[in-house]
C-alpha cells in the first residue's frame, strides 16, 4: 500500500521559510496535483518527497513508512522532470534501463523492462538513439519511460509538459491520465497549468506562499474556491468578481450593482437567497460575488430559477464550442459565457441570465468564502 | 586518491632507504654548481672525473641562469628541506654568512694534511675560512680590473692601451672623434658595477676602495671623490655605443675582437672568448691591468662543503677538497676556464702571457698590500649591500642621474642595506 | 530601378574594401606572432658563423640541423653529455602523474562543488580560487622544509605533488564554470535511479566532460611542462625537468655563447607544448565555448 | 508508524561531497594560506640568510618602502598589469570579432594567434630581446630596407623598458583572450543579432552596443586570468630585459625573488610578498563576492 502522508512539512534555507507546515494525506492510488504559481513552494515540497531536499520539520511517509531520512533510492519512487533529465550520453535504452541497472538487475531482466515500457509507450523504435536526436515528445516519452520501467509506489511529476506545444502537450496528458488509470499508482504531479491541475488530478492541493490554500477535488476546488485566491486561479476564463453590498429584500437578501445596457446604467438587484445564511451577518457591508462566466448565460434557455436582464456587451469573443462576452457591470468588466448561435445581440445589448446559486461569496477583507 | 598516498607512502620509503648509512663509506658527494656549460662545463668535468678516478660516486646538480641565479633558491631550498648537497659553488663574504647559520662543515684535517695554509694566499685564506678553520675550498682567482683591448683599432688613433684614467679619457674620445666605439659594454647590472669597481679603484686608489667598497665607510662613500667617480662613469656611459642595455658580455667582446670597438673592461673569462675565437693575446688582442696603482681586484670562486650526514658523504667532500686544491686539478681547471690557480706554486709554463702576467700582479699585489676582492663578484660584498651597490651603479649609469645625487643614494641604500 | 543599380556596386566595392582591411589586419597580426617563431627556428638553422655575421631576420643559408642533434643528444649540461633527451623523459614522467591528478581532483571538487551545493561551497571555491593569484617565489622556502619532512624532495613525487596543488585552483575554476552549465536535474533524476555519488560522477558527468577537460589538460600541461622555478629548486641532477636542463644548456656565466644550440633546445623543449597547442587547439576553444568561461 | 534512522552508508553517502572536497581543500589550506601565514609571520623578522623566527615587528616593511627598487618595481607592477590587461583584451577582442567574420583557413590563423601561449616566457623573452635588440633585429633590418628613422630599442631605453614587457606580454597572451571571446561570440543568440540587424543597426553598432556587453562574464574572466600573469610575471621580465636598463623594468615578483635568494633578505622580500598578495586580494575579493553572490540555491 503506498498512501503518501505528508505532516506539518516545514523547509527553511536560513531565515527564509518556503514551505510553513504543509499536510496532505494521499491515498494509494491517487493522483494529487500541486498547483501554484512559480516560488510557492510546490517545487520544494515535491523535491522533499522525491529526497532530493531535506525536510526542516514535519514528516513525510510512504505507506506507513516514515521516509524523511530515506535515501531517494529507497523511497520507490520515480520522478519525471521538467526538462527530462535525460542522461545526454546514454541511448534511449541506456537511459531507461538505468535505474534498473542501479538497482542490480540482471541484464536479460533489464532489457525485458525496457521493451515492455517502450512498447507500451510506442518508442520501441528509438532505443538506440541518443536524446540529441530526439525530438521534444520523443524526450518526454523517454522520461516517462525512465520513471515507468521501476514500477515504483510513487511517481512525482516536476512540471513535465511545460516545455511541450500546445498539441503535444494535450495528447501526452491524456496518456498519462490513461497510464494512471492502468497502473493505479500514487501520483504527485506539480504544475501551474490549472487546466493539466483539472483535467488529471484526483484532488487538487493549491499552493501559495508555502501554504496549501485548498486541497479538494477538482471539481469542488471549480465551484467552492475556499478563498479568492483560489476562485481567481482555477477556471478560464477566471471567476468573475463583482464587488457590492448586501441588503435585505422582500424575498430575503439581494445585492444591487449597476449594468450597462442600452447605453445607460441600470441599477439591477441580484438575488442572494440562496445565500441568505452566509450572508445573513453581512447585510449593509460590502462583499465579493464571484461569478464564473457560464454561470452568465443566454436568457431563456436556462432551466431553474434564473434572474434575466438585459446587458450591453462590448466585445465577444468565439472560442468555437461557445461565445465568450463581455459586459460592464459596475464600470467594470466581467465575462459571460454563451451557448454559440444563441448570441442574439440587438443594438449592441442581449438579454442575459444569471444563476444565483452557483455564485461564490466572498468577505472582501479576509477574501475568504461565506460558507 | 588512493594511489597517491601510496606513492606518497613509497617514496618516503625511498628516501628513508637512502639515508639509511650504507655499510661501506664509498667517496660521495652531490655538487650544486652554475658551471654548466661550454669550457665551464669541461671544467668541471675534468674535476668529476679526477673524483671518479678515485672511486668517488659524484652526483651531479648543475642550475644556472634562471634569473639571477636560480641555485640561490635551491641552495636554500634544499637546507629548509634538511638535505643540503655536499659540495656548493659560493664565494665570498656568502661563505661566512652560511657558516654563521651553522651549516657548513670544518675542513681542518684535509687543510692540515695538505698544508693549505702554505700555498693560499692570505687573502683567498680570508675568504675561504671562517673562524680560522677552513671551511671551503677555492678553485680559481679571476682578475676583474682587465681592459681587454684591439691594438689595430687604437693603433688608427695613434694610441695604446691607456696606463691612466686621463689618458684613458683622451684616447677614448680621440676613438669617438674617428667615428669608432671606445668602450665595448654590456649594460646589465654586473657589467654595469665590475667597470664602476675598476674605476673606484683607479680614481679613489686602494685605499678608498678599501674604505668605501670594502669597509663601508660611510664618509668615504659619501666623499667628493666618490662624486669624482660618478663624473668619470658619467664620461664612459659617453664612451658607449646606444645598444648597450641588456647586452651579454661575450657580445660586448666579439665587437672588440671584430674592430667594432676598443676596448672592452671585462675579468679574465673574456680570454675565453678569444681564444674561442682562435685569437692570440699580444697580437690580436691585449690584456691589460685598468689604471691603478698596482690595484688587483679578485674574484674567486670556491666550493663550500655543506653538514652531511653519513661516512660516504664526508669521504666524499674530503675527497673533493683534496682534489680542487690539488696542484694538477688547479693547473687543468684553470686551463679550461681562462683563470689562474688559486694556490701559488702551480707551475706555469701552461698558461698564457695574460695568465702569467694575471699570477705576477696577484704576487705583487699581495706583497704591497694592493689585492682587493671584487665588490661586483661578491667578494669584497654580498646580498644586500652588494645589491645596493649595483643598484645605485647601474641607476646611475642608466639614467642623467647626477653625481652628486648618485652619492647621496649610494651612502642612504648602504645604510639600508646594512 | 536607377536607384537601385547604381547602389549596389558600390555597396560591393565597399564590401571589397572592408574584406581587404580586414585580411591586412588579420596578416600583420599573424606577422606580428609569427616572427619571434621565425627569428628563433631561423636562428637554429644557422651555424655560429653565419649568426655572428649576419643579420637575425635573414633565412638561414642552408638547412642545417647539426644544432638540434647537438641540443637533442649530445651537448653538455653540467657533467653529463647526453643532450636533453633524458630530461625531456624526466619531465613527462613528471607532467603526466602531475596533470592527471590535478585535473581528475579539480573536476571532482568542481563537480561536489557545483553538484552537490553544500553550505559554504562558495566560500570553499573562492578561497581555492584565490591558490591562483600566488606568485610561485613566495612558496619556495615553506615547500622546501615541507617537502623535507615529508621526505619528498628531490624527488620527482615532490614536483607532482606541487604542480598538483598549484595547478589545483585552475582546474576546479574550470570544472565548476563548466559543471554549473550542466542541468542539476541530471544529477536529480540519477540520484532518484539509485545512483551515488561516484556513480553519477563516473556514468553521467564524466561522459559529458570531454570539452572541459581538454582545455584543463592543455592548460595543465603547458603549466606544468613549462615550469622552470620548482623544477630548478626541488630537483638536482639527473632528475631535473627539461626547462632546468634547457636553461643550464644555454646559460654560461662566462663561457661562449652557442645561439644556434640554443634556440634548437628552446625549441625541443616548447615542442611538446606547441605540438598540444597546434593538435588540440580547436578543442581547446570549443571546450572553452561549453561554458569554462561564463563565470 | 516506523520512522527508520538513515542508514550509515547513506549518511557517510550524505557527507560524501564535503568528503570529497576535503583533500582538494586541505592542500590548499595548507600550501596556500598556510604559506601564505608563514610569509607574514617572516615578514615581520628579522630574516636574512634562512628564515629567522624572532619577530621585530614591521621594520621590514619600513626598509621595504625606502627602497628605490621596490617604489620602482610596484610603480611597474601597475603600469604595466593595467597596460597589459587593457592592451591584450583589446587586441584580442578585435581578433576575434575579424575572426568570426566567417574568414577562410579560420582554424589555421586562429593556431597562429594562439601558438604563443604554449611557450614559456623564458623563450618568449629572449626571441623578443634579440627582435629588439637595435643592432641585431628588426630595427637594422627596417632600416636596410630605407626606414632610416625607426626604432624599436624599447629594452634599451629606461622609459620604454616596461613597455617591452607589455608588448611580449601580449604577444603571448592576445591569443588566448582571441580564443576566449571567440568562444564566447560563438556562444551569443543569433536571434538578438538579426533583430539587431532588421532595426537597421550597422554590424559596428551591432558588436559594440549589443554583443560586447552581453558578454560581460567573459570580460570578467579575461581579466582574472590575465591579472593573474601579471602579478606571476617574473620569467618574462628574466629573459626580455633582465629588469634593467638599471633596475626600471623590475616587477615585484623580481624583487622579491632578488632580496628572498640573492641579497639574503628574507624578511623584506617576505613583506614584498605580503604586499603583493594584499594587492592582489584588493582586486580579487571584490570580483570573487559579485560573482558568487546570489548563487546559493540555484
Amino acid at each position: 500500500m503506498a498512501s503518501l502522508t505528508i505532516k506539518n512539512a516545514v523547509k527553511r534555507y536560513g531565515n527564509v521559510e518556503v514551505l510553513k507546515g504543509v499536510d496532505i494525506d494521499l491515498e494509494d492510488g491517487e493522483f494529487l496535483v500541486l498547483l501554484g504559481a512559480s516560488g510557492c513552494g510546490k517545487s520544494t515540497l515535491l523535491n522533499m518527497i522525491a529526497g532530493l531536499e531535506t525536510v526542516t520539520e514535519g514528516e513525510i511517509s510512504i505507506g506507513d513508512r516514515v521516509i524523511n531520512d530515506v535515501h531517494p533510492k529507497d523511497r520507490d519512487i520515480a520522478m519525471v522532470f521538467q526538462s527530462y533529465a535525460l542522461y545526454p550520453n546514454m541511448t534511449v535504452g541506456k537511459n531507461i534501463a538505468f535505474g534498473l541497472e542501479m538497482r542490480g538487475v540482471p541484464k536479460p531482466e533489464r532489457e525485458a523492462a525496457v521493451f515492455e515500457v517502450a512498447k507500451m509507450l510506442q518508442m520501441d523504435h528509438l532505443l538506440d538513439r541518443k536524446p540529441s536526436q530526439l525530438s521534444g515528445g520523443q524526450r518526454q516519452r523517454v522520461a516517462m519511460g525512465r520513471a515507468l520501467v521501476r514500477r515504483p509506489e510513487v511517481f512525482l511529476f516536476d512540471e513535465p509538459l511545460s516545455n511541450l506545444d500546445a498539441k503535444l502537450r494535450l495528447e501526452m496528458r491524456t496518456e498519462i491520465k490513461r497510464l494512471h488509470k492502468r497502473l493505479n499508482a500514487t501520483m504527485v504531479y506539480v504544475t501551474h497549468d490549472q487546466i493539466e491541475a483539472l483535467t488529471l488530478a484526483d484532488r487538487i492541493a493549491i499552493l501559495k506562499d508555502g501554504e496549501v490554500q485548498q486541497l479538494a477535488s477538482p471539481a469542488e476546488i471549480y465551484d467552492l474556491p475556499v478563498n479568492m485566491f483560489v476562485a481567481g486561479l482555477v477556471g478560464s476564463p477566471p471567476m468573475n468578481f463583482i464587488a457590492t453590498k448586501v441588503s435585505r429584500t422582500e424575498k430575503g437578501f439581494g445585492a444591487e450593482i449597476y449594468v450597462r445596457a442600452h447605453g445607460a446604467e441600470h441599477p439591477i438587484l441580484l438575488d442572494l437567497t440562496d445565500h441568505s445564511t452566509s450572508v445573513a451577518p453581512f447585510v449593509g457591508r460590502d462583499i465579493v460575488i464571484g461569478l464564473r462566466p457560464e454561470a452568465i448565460t443566454q436568457a431563456g434557455v436556462g432551466s431553474v430559477e434564473t434572474q434575466s436582464f438585459a446587458s450591453e456587451v462590448d466585445v465577444t469573443e468565439a472560442t468555437g464550442a461557445d461565445t465568450l462576452c463581455i459586459l460592464n457591470w459596475n464600470g467594470k468588466e466581467v465575462m459571460a459565457r454563451v451557448s454559440s448561435g444563441y448570441a442574439q445581440i440587438i443594438e449592441g445589448t442581449m438579454e442575459f441570465a444569471v444563476d444565483m446559486s452557483r455564485a461564490s461569496l466572498f468577505d472582501p477583507d479576509t477574501e475568504t468564502r461565506l460558507d | 586518491m588512493k594511489s597517491f598516498a601510496k606513492a606518497l607512502v613509497s617514496a618516503a620509503a625511498i628516501t628513508a632507504a637512502f639515508n639509511a648509512a650504507p655499510l661501506q663509506a664509498d667517496p660521495k658527494a652531490e655538487v650544486l654548481h652554475y658551471w654548466t656549460s661550454g669550457g665551464e662545463a669541461k671544467a668541471v668535468k675534468a674535476l668529476q672525473e679526477a673524483f671518479s678516478a678515485r672511486g668517488g660516486e659524484w652526483v651531479d646538480a648543475p642550475v644556472a641562469g634562471g634569473g639571477g641565479d636560480a641555485q640561490a633558491a635551491v641552495l636554500r631550498a634544499r637546507v629548509l628541506a634538511g638535505d643540503p648537497p655536499a659540495a656548493v659553488q659560493i664565494k665570498g663574504p656568502n661563505i661566512q654568512e652560511w657558516a654563521e647559520a651553522g651549516a657548513l662543515a670544518d675542513l681542518s684535517g684535509v687543510a692540515s694534511a695538505q698544508n693549505w695554509d702554505g700555498v693560499l694566499p692570505e687573502t683567498i685564506q680570508n675568504i675561504v675560512k671562517y673562524e680560522g678553520n677552513y671551511v671551503a675550498v677555492p678553485v680559481n682567482v679571476h682578475r676583474v680590473d682587465w681592459i681587454w683591448a684591439n691594438p689595430e683599432v687604437l693603433a688608427k688613433v695613434g694610441a695604446g692601451v691607456p696606463t691612466t684614467w686621463d689618458e684613458f679619457n683622451a684616447t677614448a674620445d680621440k676613438l669617438l672623434a674617428a667615428g669608432i666605439i671606445p668602450l665595448a659594454h654590456g649594460g646589465q647590472p654586473w657589467q654595469d658595477a665590475t667597470v664602476f669597481e675598476t674605476v673606484v679603484l683607479g680614481i679613489g686608489g686602494v685605499d678608498f676602495y678599501r674604505k668605501a667598497l670594502v669597509d663601508l665607510d660611510m664618509d668615504a662613500l659619501g666623499s667628493d671623490t666618490m662624486v669624482s667617480v660618478f663624473d668619470q662613469m658619467r664620461k664612459m656611459r659617453g664612451y658607449v655605443d646606444p645598444d648597450f642595455p641588456g647586452r651579454d658580455w661575450n657580445l660586448a667582446t666579439a665587437m672588440v675582437m671584430r674592430g667594432e670597438a676598443a676596448m672592452q673592461i671585462m675579468g679574465d673569462w673574456a680570454k675565453g672568448e678569444f681564444a674561442a675565437a682562435g685569437k692570440v693575446p699580444g697580437k690580436d688582442y691585449i690584456c691589460a691591468s685598468t689604471p691603478s696603482e698596482n690595484g688587483y681586484l679578485l674574484n674567486s670562486d670556491s666550493f663550500a662543503m655543506f653538514n652531511v650526514k653519513g661516512d660516504d658523504l664526508v669521504a666524499g667532500q674530503n675527497l673533493l677538497a683534496e682534489l680542487i686544491l690539488g696542484t694538477e686539478f688547479q693547473e687543468t681547471f684553470n686551463l679550461f676556464k681562462g683563470s689562474i690557480p688559486a694556490r701559488t706554486d702551480v707551475p706555469r709554463t701552461e698558461f698564457d702571457d695574460c695568465a702569467i702576467k694575471s699570477m705576477d700582479d696577484m704576487v705583487s699585489a699581495a706583497e704591497g698590500g694592493t689585492l682587493l676582492g671584487s665588490m661586483a663578484h661578491e667578494i669584497a660584498q654580498a646580498g644586500a649591500v652588494r645589491g645596493a651597490f649595483i643598484d645605485i651603479a647601474t641607476a646611475h649609469f642608466n639614467s642623467d642621474m647626477s653625481s652628486q645625487d648618485a652619492v647621496e643614494k649610494l651612502v642612504k641604500a648602504i645604510k639600508l642595506a646594512q | 530601378m536607377s536607384n537601385s543599380t547604381t547602389f549596389v556596386p558600390a555597396q560591393n566595392r565597399s564590401v571589397l574594401w572592408m574584406r581587404l582591411l580586414l585580411w591586412t589586419i588579420l596578416l600583420l597580426f599573424a606577422i606580428w606572432f609569427l616572427l619571434p617563431a621565425y627569428v628563433v627556428v631561423g636562428t637554429s638553422l644557422k651555424d655560429l658563423a653565419e649568426i655572428r655575421g649576419g643579420s637575425l631576420l635573414a633565412l638561414p643559408h642552408e638547412l642545417n640541423f647539426t644544432a638540434w642533434r647537438h641540443a637533442w643528444s649530445e651537448a653538455c649540461i653540467g657533467v653529463t653529455c647526453t643532450g636533453l633527451e633524458p630530461y625531456f623523459w624526466n619531465s613527462v614522467t613528471m607532467a603526466l602523474p602531475a596533470v592527471t591528478l590535478s585535473t581528475l581532483l579539480g573536476a571532482l571538487t568542481g563537480y561536489a562543488l557545483t553538484k552537490w551545493q553544500f553550505k559554504g561551497a562558495n566560500l570553499v571555491f573562492a578561497l581555492i580560487l584565490f591558490g591562483c593569484f600566488v606568485p610561485f617565489q613566495v612558496v619556495i622556502l615553506p615547500m622546501a622544509q615541507t617537502l623535507g619532512l615529508i621526505g619528498i624532495t628531490n624527488t620527482v613525487y615532490g614536483l607532482i605533488l606541487v604542480h598538483t596543488v598549484y595547478g589545483l585552483a585552475f582546474t576546479t575554476l574550470f570544472f565548476r564554470n563548466y559543471y554549473v552549465t550542466i542541468p542539476d536535474e541530471l544529477v536529480r533524476a540519477a540520484t532518484i535511479d539509485g545512483a551515488g555519488f561516484f556513480t553519477i560522477f563516473r556514468r553521467i558527468i564524466l561522459p559529458l566532460s570531454p570539452p572541459i577537460i581538454v582545455v584543463s589538460v592543455i592548460w595543465q600541461f603547458t603549466q606544468i611542462w613549462n615550469d622552470f622555478l620548482f623544477g630548478a629548486s626541488f630537483t638536482t641532477g639527473g632528475a631535473q625537468p627539461i626547462t632546468v636542463a634547457m636553461n643550464n644548456l644555454v646559460n654560461t656565466t662566462t663561457g661562449v655563447k652557442q645561439y644556434n644550440v640554443d634556440m634548437a633546445a628552446a625549441l625541443i623543449t616548447a615542442a611538446p607544448t606547441l605540438f598540444v597547442y597546434i593538435v588540440a587547439g580547436r578543442y581547446f576553444v570549443r571546450g572553452l565555448t561549453a561554458g569554462s568561461v561564463k563565470g | 508508524m516506523t520512522r527508520p534512522p538513515l542508514k550509515l552508508t547513506d549518511r557517510i553517502a550524505r557527507t560524501l561531497p564535503q568528503i570529497v572536497v576535503a583533500p582538494s581543500f586541505a592542500l590548499i589550506l595548507f600550501f596556500v594560506y598556510g604559506f601564505i601565514i608563514w610569509t607574514g609571520y617572516i615578514s615581520l623578522t628579522k630574516s636574512k640568510m634562512l628564515p629567522n623566527y624572532n619577530l621585530i615587528g614591521f621594520r621590514p616593511y619600513e626598509r621595504l618602502f625606502q627602497m628605490d627598487r621596490w617604489t620602482v618595481a610596484l610603480e611597474n607592477l601597475f603600469i604595466f598589469g593595467f597596460l597589459f590587461i587593457f592592451v591584450a583584451i583589446v587586441i584580442g577582442c578585435l581578433l576575434a570579432i575579424l575572426l568570426d567574420q566567417k574568414i577562410r583557413a579560420e582554424g589555421f590563423i586562429r593556431t597562429i594567434y594562439l601558438y604563443p601561449m604554449a611557450i614559456s616566457f623564458i623563450i618568449t623573452g629572449t626571441a623578443w630581446k634579440w627582435i629588439m635588440n637595435p643592432s641585431l633585429g628588426l630595427e637594422t633590418v627596417i632600416r636596410s630596407w630605407g626606414w632610416e628613422s625607426f626604432s624599436f630599442g624599447w629594452t634599451n631605453s629606461e622609459s620604454m623598458a616596461v613597455y617591452a614587457l607589455v608588448m611580449a606580454a601580449v604577444w603571448q597572451s592576445a591569443g588566448f583572450v582571441m580564443a576566449l571571446f571567440l568562444s564566447a561570440l560563438r556562444s551569443v543568440d543569433q536571434d538578438i543579432i538579426k533583430a539587431a540587424s532588421l532595426d537597421g543597426a550597422s554590424p559596428w553598432k551591432i558588436y559594440l552596443r549589443i554583443i560586447l556587453p552581453s558578454m560581460r562574464p567573459v570580460f570578467m574572466s579575461a581579466v582574472v586570468i590575465l591579472a593573474h600573469l601579471a602579478i606571476k610575471s617574473f620569467d618574462l621580465v628574466v629573459a626580455l630585459t633582465g629588469g634593467g636598463p638599471g633596475y626600471s623594468s623590475t616587477l615585484p615578483a623580481n624583487f622579491m625573488y632578488e632580496m628572498t635568494f640573492r641579497r639574503n633578505e628574507i624578511g623584506v622580500g617576505a613583506a614584498s610578498a605580503m604586499i603583493m598578495l594584499a594587492t592582489v586580494a584588493a582586486i580579487m575579493v571584490p570580483y570573487l563576492y559579485s560573482e558568487l553572490r546570489g548563487k546559493k540555491h540555484v
